[in-house]
């Protein structure tokens, strides 16, 4: 399997006048090409931190992220612009993460126009496609995004997250503002995808019932680093960290003897031809 | 010397005073007035250097001419149209190289010491000769002043000048500063420049900025029971609309310098108590001039100029906007100085169809639009008038096809604007005339003058005939023949146009009734106060 | 259209919309209802008011039309109101736009301007700027402005400051999207309403502000201002009171219309969110 | 005790650099304007030739650059030397403290007056929003707002002034009176009745405004609606709860205004002929008296970042949320 992202040493401090606080303190690891890694901790473990650095929305302290095979935090400007469609997000806040007035023709089709990933003519047509890969009509391209379920809006944002054809997904926190139906309807489509596509994602959240249910690999994080990691069902059955043994402490479903609450089949890591 | 000419309002007005009985005792000079009293003065400005020696204005004098006395006063019926008072008498050499001037004895400043000739020397060539505005025009020449004894003083000159001159300048330039308050300092920046000593009837008590002025009587003074007032307070009221409602408040008995707006007049004149009086100004006239940049092709030709004269309805200016406390001018001499003054010169009545006819003429056919070009018109700042003047020349201007655009700004800018960038067309001026052309309206015409001074021919006119008149006028001893020269100046002035004389104004002074012996000389709110006096 | 239905029913707004909708439309039809310059003299001086029917109002000092006078006033002194404050609101969202969005060194400097012309009292800088410039209707408008966009600025910093922490910001960002078009296209729109808010009260104080230096006798002379036409007033106000009660009257309704309407306005959209705090914070003019 | 250290502080540093730019902006705008202290020298004096302006400007400085002039100005105000009047030949200092106390006096009083009064009936209006009292209360505020100050200082002086005359039309106090003590003081009580009444009348409607407002949302909080429905009194849950809720953003507006005020403040001593700070700055203008203007200005911001920080210190004793917000923002 071929190393997609790695992730050496990262750090990041934040200092005000109240507080200094290291969320990311010393954080490395690395995800292969159509993994899907998981990261579990508990609130303020530093894994949102984790997020906005992958996406560059935040700049680390030191450390060093190589994506794609080159350094991704040396990128500036517009180059860095035109490189961000290769790493996209999926927010928690599924209606906070739309502009207010935004339709669904302007949220997909911003990322494309941008990124260039089809002629201006085409572009309705992809919109189709791309909602029709989501599980949506074409007929929702004009509707306000305020105006749809929560579960179409999350539906949209992994439109949106997939349409400038990333190779790696960060999803903070996707589903858990869904109910257990939804979840996992919206699961299934990003197993999915990842199947069709090979994207790779890095799933954060505090939930190791959706974690086991996705993830082939799951990182335990604990007040700014990575306290344990492996393959996500060793974990979930021998917790070797303090964090990790609150965390599955936490979902009694979990403990060993309990039952997977889905019975999804996770895809393979795709490997490079 | 003959009675002054008054205008017909003027006229009138005094003379539906005199049928008020009220006002009876105003107009009939050094009554019998009872002695005592504080009176209480509007002012609109303090200004900075109090000294007269040194800033020979109205605004200085209203309150400095109480304190600081000239050689002589202006009169309506001493001899030359002048009353002694610290000089007693003066006679010029018949050379026009030397004044010599009688002066008073028993006088004393207000710190006890005598006056003498040497202050007058002193006062003549260290202050009025080298740092008074107009002093360094009518002292150009002065070389010496000889002082044989304690009360003669010989004024000594390297070049003939006119004794006229001299005279009518005299209750300007004159003011005498003690000696031994400024020898030997920094003159320009002695205290006494702003707590004044001096010999007049009364003595600066203080000066509260922002409030008032307070002078006192002066006990020593060598009029005999003179003065009658125990106080003068001048308060400020820097805003105009303020003083005819502090009047009528009776917080205040004077306001003097047309404090009250002229529009105000007609109403106020019916309050009981309170009388307008329009003499008293006769020696300060303002003349209303439109002012003419030559460099604007337009303006000079004098057709155009011609043009813009008879567009100008004097009577509107007059009746409408002096509300009659003016008259309409003929030329550059205004009728309050008979000496001078020549009816005798071409006139431009109103009549916009010349003024057509004479633009049509010079080549400024109307546009399509109906205008023949367009002027940059800036009114002075310094009075209702000459601002309510622009707007109506705008008016005027528009009837007969020329668009002027008003650009009004504040005192600095518009002179600094005209004065200096000459960055106008036409300016709306507002000058006073002096008691003599040779120190007043003269400057407005004459070529030569260096930009950035202030009042002065910025307009670019030059008429090296016209020059040569008022050069040779400076230099004439004879006074028939210097008056034929400036009669000759008027002519020329009103035949070329290089500016126009519109109309030509006093003040008005509003008092309560209680205020008698008030404008008992032609330059009454800037003299001394001696006789004024307040019925308790 | 559903605003104006909004605002229509409540009393505020529907007095206040009247009321401007009458004064606009007399500033529009200025020159059909009196046509020519209303600086003209049109008669004899100072004729009292409902005595001729040529000049209904009367005429000033100087015998124009004071009818003329106001109607046209109504022109100036909307047109300078209008003019002054989208002025500021617009120079207002920009500087707090880019103060917002760029923080650190760029905000620093920007925010140390606004309070710069937050701590010094505006009508002094106004006074100080006409006089110095000279009294025109561009540089009244300027002075205004530069009074009162110090307000708008920091309103608008401070929604940007919120605005920029959303997701959907983050969003737009993590699709590449220019600096630029996040600023006007996604973070603008949602910034705008709190500050189109107080933009009523702004045309209030701007039109009380140019009456204030009109008074003092800056305003400019070739237009025909309420302000200056009080003023002018002045110097017979015992004798012909009505040359200022006139025009008094006609900016005090002019204002109280502008008043009405943004409270209108805000419990119209009241139903929307919560109703604007401090209305009237702008609106203290000299 | 530590948060008051940090606002104070933070207005500190950040009021250093904007009252430089004050400086700096206000230098430059006499600098642009047309005409100098000489020509406004020279215009008062009634006139004078070349000669005469020149050794002026020498004396006045004015012979000297652009920059050296401003780097002088700015090294002496480091020593807290305000400069040298040029249109009054006078430390620029006396005559700020010679004004400053008439325009305090008068702002400040119109300002308690309108602040006690405003709030007290904004408490009245907004205790019952849509009542009889408060839609009257509120109507007249509003037209009372929309009135010019110079228009109702004018008819108030017509009035009280010269047709009934039970008070003076201007001044500060009686001129030259020789009053002392408490005779003095009430003198000059009398003479602020007038312009302290017009602008209190304007300020009330200001604040009675505010006051209602924050009432009506007062009224609207979970708090106040579960405080009503335990049953608390309606007078003790109004001056409780709801008015002191909204007595906040009346503060905030204390401050909001304090420039304004200023400001509004020149108009009214024209009027009233107060020789006050507005005035002072009229004349320093048309003077063109570059040392006076900015001493003036800068003066009036000093005490506008005064204001504002005893008004952050109020605050922060009201609400402590605030003050930390502010601290670290």
């Amino acid at each position: 399997m071929k190393t997609l992202l790695s992730v050496e040493n990262l750090r990041k401090r934040f200092v005000s006048a109240e507080r200094d606080v290291a969320a990311v303190d010393g954080l490395s690891f690395s995800l292969g090409t159509g993994e899907t890694l998981g990261i579990a901790g508990a609130s303020g473990s530093g894994k949102s931190t984790l997020a906005r650095l992958l996406l560059r929305l935040i700049e680390p302290d030191a450390g060093g992220i190589t994506f794609e095979g080159s350094d991704w935090l040396s990128l500036k400007g517009s180059d860095l612009r035109h490189r961000r469609g290769r790493i996209q997000m999926v927010f928690q806040d599924i209606l906070g993460a739309f502009h207010p007035s935004a339709t669904v023709n302007d949220a997909l089709g911003d990322p494309l126009r941008i990124h260039g990933i089809v002629a201006k003519a085409e572009r309705s047509s992809e919109i189709a496609r791309l909602l029709e890969r989501v599980g949506l009509s074409s007929a929702h391209a004009t509707r306000p995004v305020r105006e749809l379920s929560g579960g179409q809006r999350q539906r949209v944002a992994i439109a949106r997250a997939i349409a400038s054809r990333p190779s790696l997904v960060v999803l903070d926190e996707a589903v858990s503002a869904l109910d257990v139906q939804l979840r996992n309807r919206i699961l299934e489509l990003l197993v999915e995808l990842q199947r069709e596509n090979g994207i790779s994602y890095l799933f954060i959240s505090h939930d190791l019932a959706v974690l086991r249910a996705v993830s082939h690999r799951l990182a335990i994080m604990d007040a700014g680093r990575i306290v344990e990691t492996g393959n996500t069902t060793d974990i979930i059955n021998h917790p070797s960290s303090a964090a990790g043994r609150a965390l599955i402490a936490a979902v009694p479903r979990l403990t060993p003897g309990g039952r997977p609450t889905n019975t999804m089949q996770k895809s393979e890591p795709t490997h490079e031809p | 010397m003959p009675a002054l000419p008054v205008s017909r309002r003027q006229i009138l007005q005094i003379s539906s005073l005199l049928l008020a009985s009220t006002a009876l005792p105003a107009l009939l000079a050094a009554q019998q007035a009872p002695a005592g009293g504080r009176l209480v003065v509007a002012a609109d400005s303090e200004p900075k250097n109090l000294n007269p020696a040194i800033v020979a204005s109205n605004g200085v004098f209203f309150i400095a001419s109480k304190v600081i006395e000239p050689l002589a006063e202006a009169s309506f019926d001493g001899k030359d149209g002048l009353q002694p008072r610290l000089a007693t008498a003066w006679e010029g050499s018949g050379d026009g190289l030397r004044i010599t001037f009688k002066l008073r004895e028993g006088v004393t400043w207000h710190d006890g010491k005598p006056f003498t000739s040497a202050d007058v020397a002193f006062s003549a060539l260290n202050v009025w000769k080298p740092l008074q505005n107009l002093g360094r025009i009518v002292f150009a020449n002065l070389e010496a002043v000889d002082t044989p004894d304690d009360h003669t003083a010989v004024f000594r000159f390297s070049k003939p000048t006119p004794i006229q001159l001299i005279r009518n300048a005299l209750p300007v330039v004159s003011s005498v500063i003690p000696k031994h308050l400024y020898e030997g300092t920094d003159i320009a920046t002695n205290p006494a420049n702003v707590k004044l000593v001096g010999t007049g009837p009364f003595t600066f008590a203080e000066h509260k900025p922002g409030e008032y002025y307070r002078l006192v009587r002066n006990e020593k003074y060598w009029g005999k029971d003179q003065p009658s007032l125990d106080e003068i307070i001048f308060r400020v009221l820097p805003d105009r609309a303020g003083a005819g409602a502090a009047l009528e408040a009776e917080e205040i008995q004077l306001a003097a310098f047309s404090a009250v707006p002229l529009a105000d007049l007609d109403r106020i004149s019916k309050v009981p108590g309170l009388k307008i009086v329009s003499r008293g100004y006769e020696a300060l006239t303002y003349q209303l001039v439109v002012e003419i940049n030559h460099r604007r092709k337009e303006l000079a030709d004098p057709k155009v100029r011609q043009a813009i004269a008879h567009a100008i309805d004097r009577n509107f200016v007059v009746d409408t906007i002096f509300l009659g406390y003016a008259s309409a001018s003929t030329g550059p001499v205004p009728k309050n100085a008979p000496e001078f003054y020549d009816a005798d010169v071409p006139s431009y009545a109103f009549d916009t169809q010349k003024a057509e006819a004479l633009l049509d003429e010079a080549g400024y056919k109307r546009g399509s639009d109906g205008i023949r070009f367009t002027l940059k018109l800036r009114p002075a700042p310094y009075f209702n008038e000459t601002r309510q003047f622009g707007d109506y020349l705008r008016q005027a201007l528009a009837a007969v096809g020329i668009d002027a655009q008003i650009v009004n700004a504040d005192s600095a800018a518009h002179q600094k604007a005209v004065y200096t960038d000459h960055d106008f067309d036409l300016a709306v001026a507002p000058p006073v005339f002096r008691g003599d052309p040779a120190i007043s309206t003269t400057i407005l015409v004459q070529s030569g003058t260096p930009a950035g001074v202030p009042f002065s021919n910025q307009g670019g006119y030059a008429n090296s005939a016209l020059d040569a008149i008022i050069a040779k006028a400076a230099t004439t001893i004879d006074s028939g023949e210097r008056t034929k020269l400036y009669n000759e100046f008027q002519k020329i002035v009103a035949t070329d146009l290089p500016l126009i004389n519109v109309a030509e104004w006093g003040f008005i002074s509003v008092a309560s009734d209680r205020v008698l012996n008030i404008a008992d000389n032609p330059r009454w709110a800037v003299s001394n106060w001696a006789t004024t006096a307040l019925q308790p | 259209m559903n605003l104006i239905h909004k605002l229509m029913k409540t009393p505020e707004g529907a007095v206040g919309f009247i009321i401007l909708a009458i004064m606009i439309g007399i500033a529009i039809m200025a020159s059909t209802i009196s046509p020519g310059d209303p600086l003209r003299i049109a008669g004899r001086a100072l004729v009292a008011p409902f005595t001729d029917p040529a000049l209904p109002l009367g005429t000033d000092r100087l015998g124009r039309d004071v009818a003329a006078g106001i109607v046209h006033g109504a022109r100036t002194s909307l047109l300078v109101g209008a003019a002054a404050a989208l002025a500021a609101i617009v120079l207002g969202l920009l500087v707090g736009l880019v103060a917002g969005f760029c923080s650190g060194i760029v905000d620093e400097v920007l925010m140390r301007v606004v309070d710069a012309f937050q701590i010094v009292p505006g009508f002094l800088l106004a006074l100080a700027f006409v006089s110095v410039m000279g009294a025109s209707l561009p540089v009244v408008v300027l002075a205004i402005t530069l009074g009162a966009w110090a307000d708008p600025a920091r309103l608008t910093r401070a929604q940007v400051l919120s605005l920029r922490e959303r997701d959907y910001v983050a969003a737009a960002k993590v699709i590449g999207m220019h600096p630029a078009e996040i600023a006007v296209r996604q973070i603008l729109p949602q910034a705008l309403p709190p500050v189109l808010a107080i933009s009523a009260t702004l045309v209030a104080a701007a039109i009380l502000t140019e009456a204030a230096l009109s008074f003092l006798g800056l305003g400019d002379p070739n237009s025909v201002t309420w302000g200056s036409m009080i003023a002018e007033g002045r110097n017979v106000l015992r004798s012909s009171p009505w040359l200022s009660i006139l025009p008094g009257l006609a900016l005090i309704i002019t204002v109280v219309g502008v008043y009405l309407l943004s409270e209108g306005l805000a419990k119209a959209l009241a139903g929307d969110g919560p109703a604007m705090q401090g209305k009237l914070r702008n609106g203290a003019a000299p | 005790m530590n948060r008051s250290l940090r606002l104070i502080r933070r207005r500190l540093l950040t009021s250093i650099p904007a009252l430089l730019i004050v400086i700096i902006l206000t230098f430059l705008l006499l600098e642009t304007a047309p005409g100098d202290a000489v020509d406004a020298y020279l215009l008062s004096i009634g006139g004078g030739d070349a000669g005469v302006a020149a050794s002026l400007r020498q004396a006045y400085g004015l012979d000297q650059s652009l920059t050296a002039r401003l780097w002088l100005y700015l090294t002496a105000l480091a020593r807290l030397d305000l400069g040298w009047s040029t249109a009054f030949e006078r430390p620029v200092i006396d005559l700020i403290a010679e004004r400053l106390p008439n325009t305090l006096a008068l702002m400040g009083s119109a300002t308690a007056l309108s602040f006690a009064l405003g709030s007290t009936l904004g408490i009245i209006a907004g205790a019952k929003p849509e009542s009889i009292k408060d839609i009257m209360l509120s109507t007249i505020s509003l037209i009372l707002y929309a009135i010019p100050s110079f228009w109702l200082g004018l008819l108030l002086s017509l009035l009280f002034a010269v047709q009934l005359r039970w008070l003076p039309t201007s001044g500060i106090e009686t001129i030259a009176s020789g009053k002392t003590g408490l005779y003095r003081l009430m003198d000059i009580a009398r003479h602020l009745i007038l312009p302290v009444g017009a602008l209190t009348l304007i300020y009330t409607a200001l604040f009675l405004r505010v006051m209602r407002a924050g009432m009506v949302e007062a009224w609207k909080l979970d708090f106040v609606l579960f405080a009503r429905a335990k049953g608390l009194s309606r007078t003790r849950l109004l001056l409780r709860h709801v008015a002191r809720n909204a007595a906040l953003p009346l503060i905030t507006m204390l401050g909001l205004q304090a420039a304004a005020m200023l400001g509004g403040s020149v108009v009214i001593e024209s009027i009233f002929a107060i020789p006050g700070f507005g005035r002072l700055a009229q004349e320093a203008v048309t003077g063109r008296d570059a040392p006076l203007l900015m001493g003036i200005i800068l003066v009036s911001a000093v005490l506008v970042v005064t204001v504002n920080l005893l008004v952050d210190l109020v605050q922060a004793a009201f609400d402590p949320r605030i003050g930390a917000s502010e601290a670290s923002s």
